[in-house]
């Protein structure tokens, strides 16, 4: 079913979000992993959750928090290295994780993050809260044993977790058709007595209204499902890696951007809606928020050693006096 | 009460701190695979399987299980039963439970213990006989404690147990049996990063820790005889290190033999060698000895295997070239 | 299809070796795991192999040599820990491995011969010989990471590699149905794109039939197969470990031993063939052979330092020197 | 021809290894992840897709298959790429590969050879920054080498390959790009467990290895404008260790300064510390000195970043502390 007027506008303006803030990041300081292209599948997840659900991510972490709508300044002052930075400076593009809307961690281990989401899930079966905890992972995670472990995991345990695959079609330069033997994330599902869903990735209302289901499943306590949202990454792996070989077709690219842009298509279904006064309130206010968001992180200061020397341990011992820090 | 003690075995002092520390805290869990079977069955007869998971064969799961529960509300004791099985969770403990506060600019706290038993010195070969303390001493953000006894295990887990970082808690099995008095005082706690001077003595300084510690004791008592009167610490947590008492044994003695039944190379007994070498050197007055497991794998055939490891004799014997 | 008369009684014969060289392991040296209620699969496994086909194993390790044809007296040796021992008394009871008959490591790291396994079939791909590669493990190994990204990889690069499950329904004491999403092993095949087949592991024929199928599909470059056999521990999970808490029914252990043992139900079926004296033949040589194996074993000298040292590098440098071997 | 070079960057050497040995021995492949942007791409012009194996994301089971390959006829590279992920591979390094052939009596061989490059400097932040060379000294069976220049690479690795151990190979990334003169010769082979002096002096030793290298000799020059003469002792090969050049040094010297860019506690530098400690103790002069990364995590934050490595002056600084 389609969102509601405000839950639409809203999903679209953090899908804008998502993709003005990569520009940003494009135009002032290039570093990392764009979500640009995978903004359906992020925000239409993000929607189906409340602010108390836990999400983990990925190196491709700048999506995930501002999908569960996270303010922008201290996104970017991260981006920028400062300490007005979510994580202080101290964990940078691949990692902005904002607690205060259940991030727990974006892994750039690849897998690394789903036992921490699966863990989450046991912490809520344990503590008897309704929240439920979701998990983002790419095509290329589903290949680490993490995912084997902990699906099984939430299987056995019926755990209210949401394991959410943006499968973009490759790792780096690799194919999902080369890296599994058949490639539908979601019918590994079944191996593990779970259900498995394939939604269109790009479709962010065919996205939330899969994740919702899910989410009530997870919440009756029903146990988890797998959802493989098929999405495509309009830019290159990481703006800071060369990529020596051609491992994709420039019309492929070429297709997925003209014809598959998530926020084109949903601005058409809502603009069809009637909304275009408001599309257009949407996109200034976003824009606004992205230039304020820039001119934050350029104002901020740099973090000091003090900084990270508290963000080593909760109870300190001997430290940092043994560390050996000049 | 306060000050009366019962006998315990190691492990029952280990399941002790389990039992007052899962009483006091209901988010105290524990988790690992035939839970059962090391030691925790009587447990089950009071908490419910919630709070006790018996775990797939999942080591890299299940830990990072422990660490994602961590970080949302429970104070979780992963079991990872026999240490050699250590490496295969050993990226969710350093690259996740060691770094995730750090990464958010601690935003986040990991209370997480991780348990691990030294299964040496019981013909189970070279793929369970590890001891990989020193391949973890490396890692920033990590609390490694190695008791040698029952009091200070009961007290160093349960000082884990409230401890807010993660914190490795290695057991080791050749101590699983031997019983002596322990505090039954439910706030009976043994500080993180403290030795503890087992014997005093004022000619050379014998550093050991947990299966180690016996032989250095009984080394010890060998060379009291001949009127050589050795001071021995027991390091009880080796990350991180309590270098002021060694330094301080070292000042006073100006000998030093470091007993570990790790293997020699990269071992922790390098580690304090070290430490000693820049720190201490001025009181040295003699080359610093590691008695130590050679830098090769553990075998099955037991007389092999025995004579791999540390004892008093060699202990000794190290002692008597620095004098 | 039936096993031909000769095939028949060997097969016949390797169960009744595994048993009894467990028998006199009871008797005489009691450690470790034992196979007694695995005969029928791992037997029948071994049978559709080659003798220059690859093999890995578990801490279960005593039936895959013996399966595959081995002599019993290094076997033993082993198990007595003696310097004549298969693997010189340095691996003991968890590694039977004899690798002249292709048994390339028995890893007591659960799972940790999957990966293995799987490597051997790179390997014969790359050689580009006909060898396969057979992977016993159990339904505990199927819960760990290797076997999800052994599997996968095997599937994609259509790898000549056997995953062949021995589930008996229990980790130590852990039931299936309590550590896995949902119990058939099997089922998660489909998730790798690869045929997965359940088959009665006390039914030495069907487990013969079966693998040697799947044996002829990798021959013929076809890729990998999981074959999945049910069967039953007869004996606790290893003889040196106190088990304090009842985990199955004894009804349970009583009537897998009463009305499933697969050589009893073997000796019927080859007896129907009116093979009773060759039966008998087959029984005496085995006693025999046991015999003999336990007393070379008894006569045999312990390994010396020299035997370790000799066994840790192919290639020493700085070394024993630098050890410090005392 | 046979003495004739070529400049090479340290990276271009590493492939250049990988060619020669390509084309000597078909049984030699390599395997790991996305391996044309490491910089094998030049590779698939000369050899087929069955030797040049993509591998999915799956660290622990294609290092495994690496053994596995190596234990029935092949000679396997396994690129882990970056260090970081050495933690998920780690049980089959430890447990299969450096065991196998000792747990068989010596049955099998395995001729295997792991890469993996140490990512740090470079903004990647905490996740990606390990330099856990320390973490693998201590398991027996292991050759561990970290070369500091091209030639050093391609020599090393050429003799990893032909090899018949298990041999972990760090790159360093801060000498990726770092060009020098290279010999063309394909027998060019650079002995595993001997150190190279890099720079001769009588006044001090440092001993450092792979990216530590280069601020030792810049220190060096540095100490020399102030007639303090500093030898450099490049270890290149971690495990096992070329003692004899490093006691041989200290016994001239006297004095030890060691340089590791990875954390200080259960560091290379040590381990080296204490060995010197033990048998060069009656050569040292003064306190051993380890100049090393803190023992924080990597901050993303460049400056930071920066701060917390060995350079020049930190060497030099650690070098007057000793005259
Ligand atoms: C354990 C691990 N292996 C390898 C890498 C290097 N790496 C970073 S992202 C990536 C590809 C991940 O692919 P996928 O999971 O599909 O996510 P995507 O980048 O496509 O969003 C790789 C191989 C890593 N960071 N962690
Ligand atoms: C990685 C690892 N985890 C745990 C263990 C301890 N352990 C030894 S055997 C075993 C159960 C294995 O179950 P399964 O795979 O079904 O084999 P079975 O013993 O039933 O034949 C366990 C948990 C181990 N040896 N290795
Ligand atoms: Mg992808
Ligand atoms: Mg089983």
């Amino acid at each position: 079913m389609p969102l509601d007027r405000a839950a639409g506008l809203e999903g679209y303006s953090r899908m804008l979000r998502i993709r003005k803030f990569e520009e940003a990041i494009i135009a002032h300081h290039p570093v990392g992993h764009l979500s640009i292209g995978h903004e359906g599948a992020i925000v239409g997840a993000c929607m189906a959750l409340r602010d108390d659900d836990y999400v983990t991510g990925t190196h491709r972490s700048h999506g995930h928090p501002i999908g569960k709508g996270a303010d922008l300044r201290p996104l970017m002052a991260e981006i920028f290295g400062k300490r007005t930075g979510i994580c202080k400076g101290l964990g940078g593009s691949m990692h902005l994780t904002d607690t205060s809307l259940g991030l727990i961690g974006e892994s750039a281990i690849v897998g690394g993050g789903i036992p921490l989401a699966t863990g989450a899930g046991l912490s809520i079966q344990v503590r008897r809260t309704d929240q439920v905890s979701l998990c983002f992972f790419g095509d290329g995670a589903a290949n680490e044993g993490t995912f084997h472990e902990s699906l099984n995991m939430a299987a056995v345990w019926k755990l209210p977790v949401i394991y959410f695959c943006e499968n973009n079609g490759y790792a780096v330069t690799t194919s999902v058709e080369k890296s599994h033997g058949q490639p539908d994330v979601a019918r590994r599902a079944d191996g593990y007595g779970m259900p498995g869903i394939i939604v269109d990735g790009q479709d962010i209302e065919a996205v939330h209204a899969a994740t919702a289901e899910a989410v009530a499943r997870a919440r009756a306590g029903k146990g988890p499902t797998l959802i493989e949202a098929k999405t495509y990454r309009f830019d290159e792996h990481s703006n800071r890696l060369a990529i020596p070989i051609k491992y994709r077709e420039e019309e492929e690219v070429a297709h997925w951007r003209a014809a598959r842009d998530p926020i084109t298509l949903y601005r058409d279904v809502l603009a069809a809606r009637g909304l275009r006064a408001e599309l257009d309130a949407v996109e200034a206010a976003v824009a606004k928020m992205v230039e304020e968001a820039v001119q934050f992180a350029k104002d901020s200061p740099e973090p000091e050693m003090q900084d990270l020397i508290d963000s080593m341990f909760s109870n300190p011992v001997h430290f940092p006096a043994d560390a050996g820090i000049a | 009460m306060l000050n009366s003690t019962t006998k315990l075995s190691y492990l029952q002092a280990i399941v002790e701190a389990h039992r007052e520390e899962m009483r006091r805290d209901e988010t105290v869990i524990l988790m690992g695979e035939d839970i059962a079977v090391y030691g925790a069955q009587s447990l089950f007869d009071e908490f419910d399987e919630g709070r006790l998971r018996n775990c797939p064969l999942s080591e890299l799961g299940f830990t990072g299980v422990g660490v994602g529960a961590a970080l949302t509300g429970l104070r979780p004791i992963v079991d990872l039963t026999i240490a050699s099985f250590l490496y295969l969770a050993s990226d969710q403990i350093i690259n996740q439970a060691a770094k995730l506060r750090f990464m958010t600019g601690g935003q986040l706290k990991v209370p997480l213990v991780v348990r691990a038993s030294t299964f040496y010195n019981n013909r189970t070969a070279a793929q369970h006989a590890d001891r990989p303390y020193p391949l973890m001493m490396n890692v920033p953000g990590l609390k490694i404690l190695a008791p040698s006894c029952a009091s200070d295990a009961k007290g160093l887990l349960k000082s884990a147990v409230r401890d807010d970082d993660p914190v490795l808690f290695f057991e080791d099995i050749t101590l699983w049996g031997k019983k002596e008095e322990v505090p039954v005082d439910e706030d009976h706690l043994v500080p993180i990063g403290k030795a503890d001077v087992k014997r005093a003595g004022t000619d050379v300084t014998i550093v050991a820790f947990a299966g180690s510690v016996p032989p250095a004791l009984a080394a010890a008592e060998l060379l009291a005889k001949d009127g050589i009167e050795a001071e021995v610490v027991d390091l009880r947590t080796l990350l991180p290190m309590d270098k002021e008492t060694i330094l301080g044994s070292v000042a006073k003695t100006g000998r030093l033999v470091i007993v570990d039944n790790s293997h020699r190379v990269g071992s922790v007994a390098s580690e304090i060698a070290a430490v000693v070498a820049d720190e201490g050197f001025e009181s040295l007055r003699k080359p610093i000895r590691r008695v130590t497991a050679p830098a090769v794998h553990v075998p099955y055939n037991q007389a092999l295997e025995r004579s791999l490891f540390p004892d008093k004799n060699k202990v000794a014997a190290a002692v008597r070239t620095l004098l």
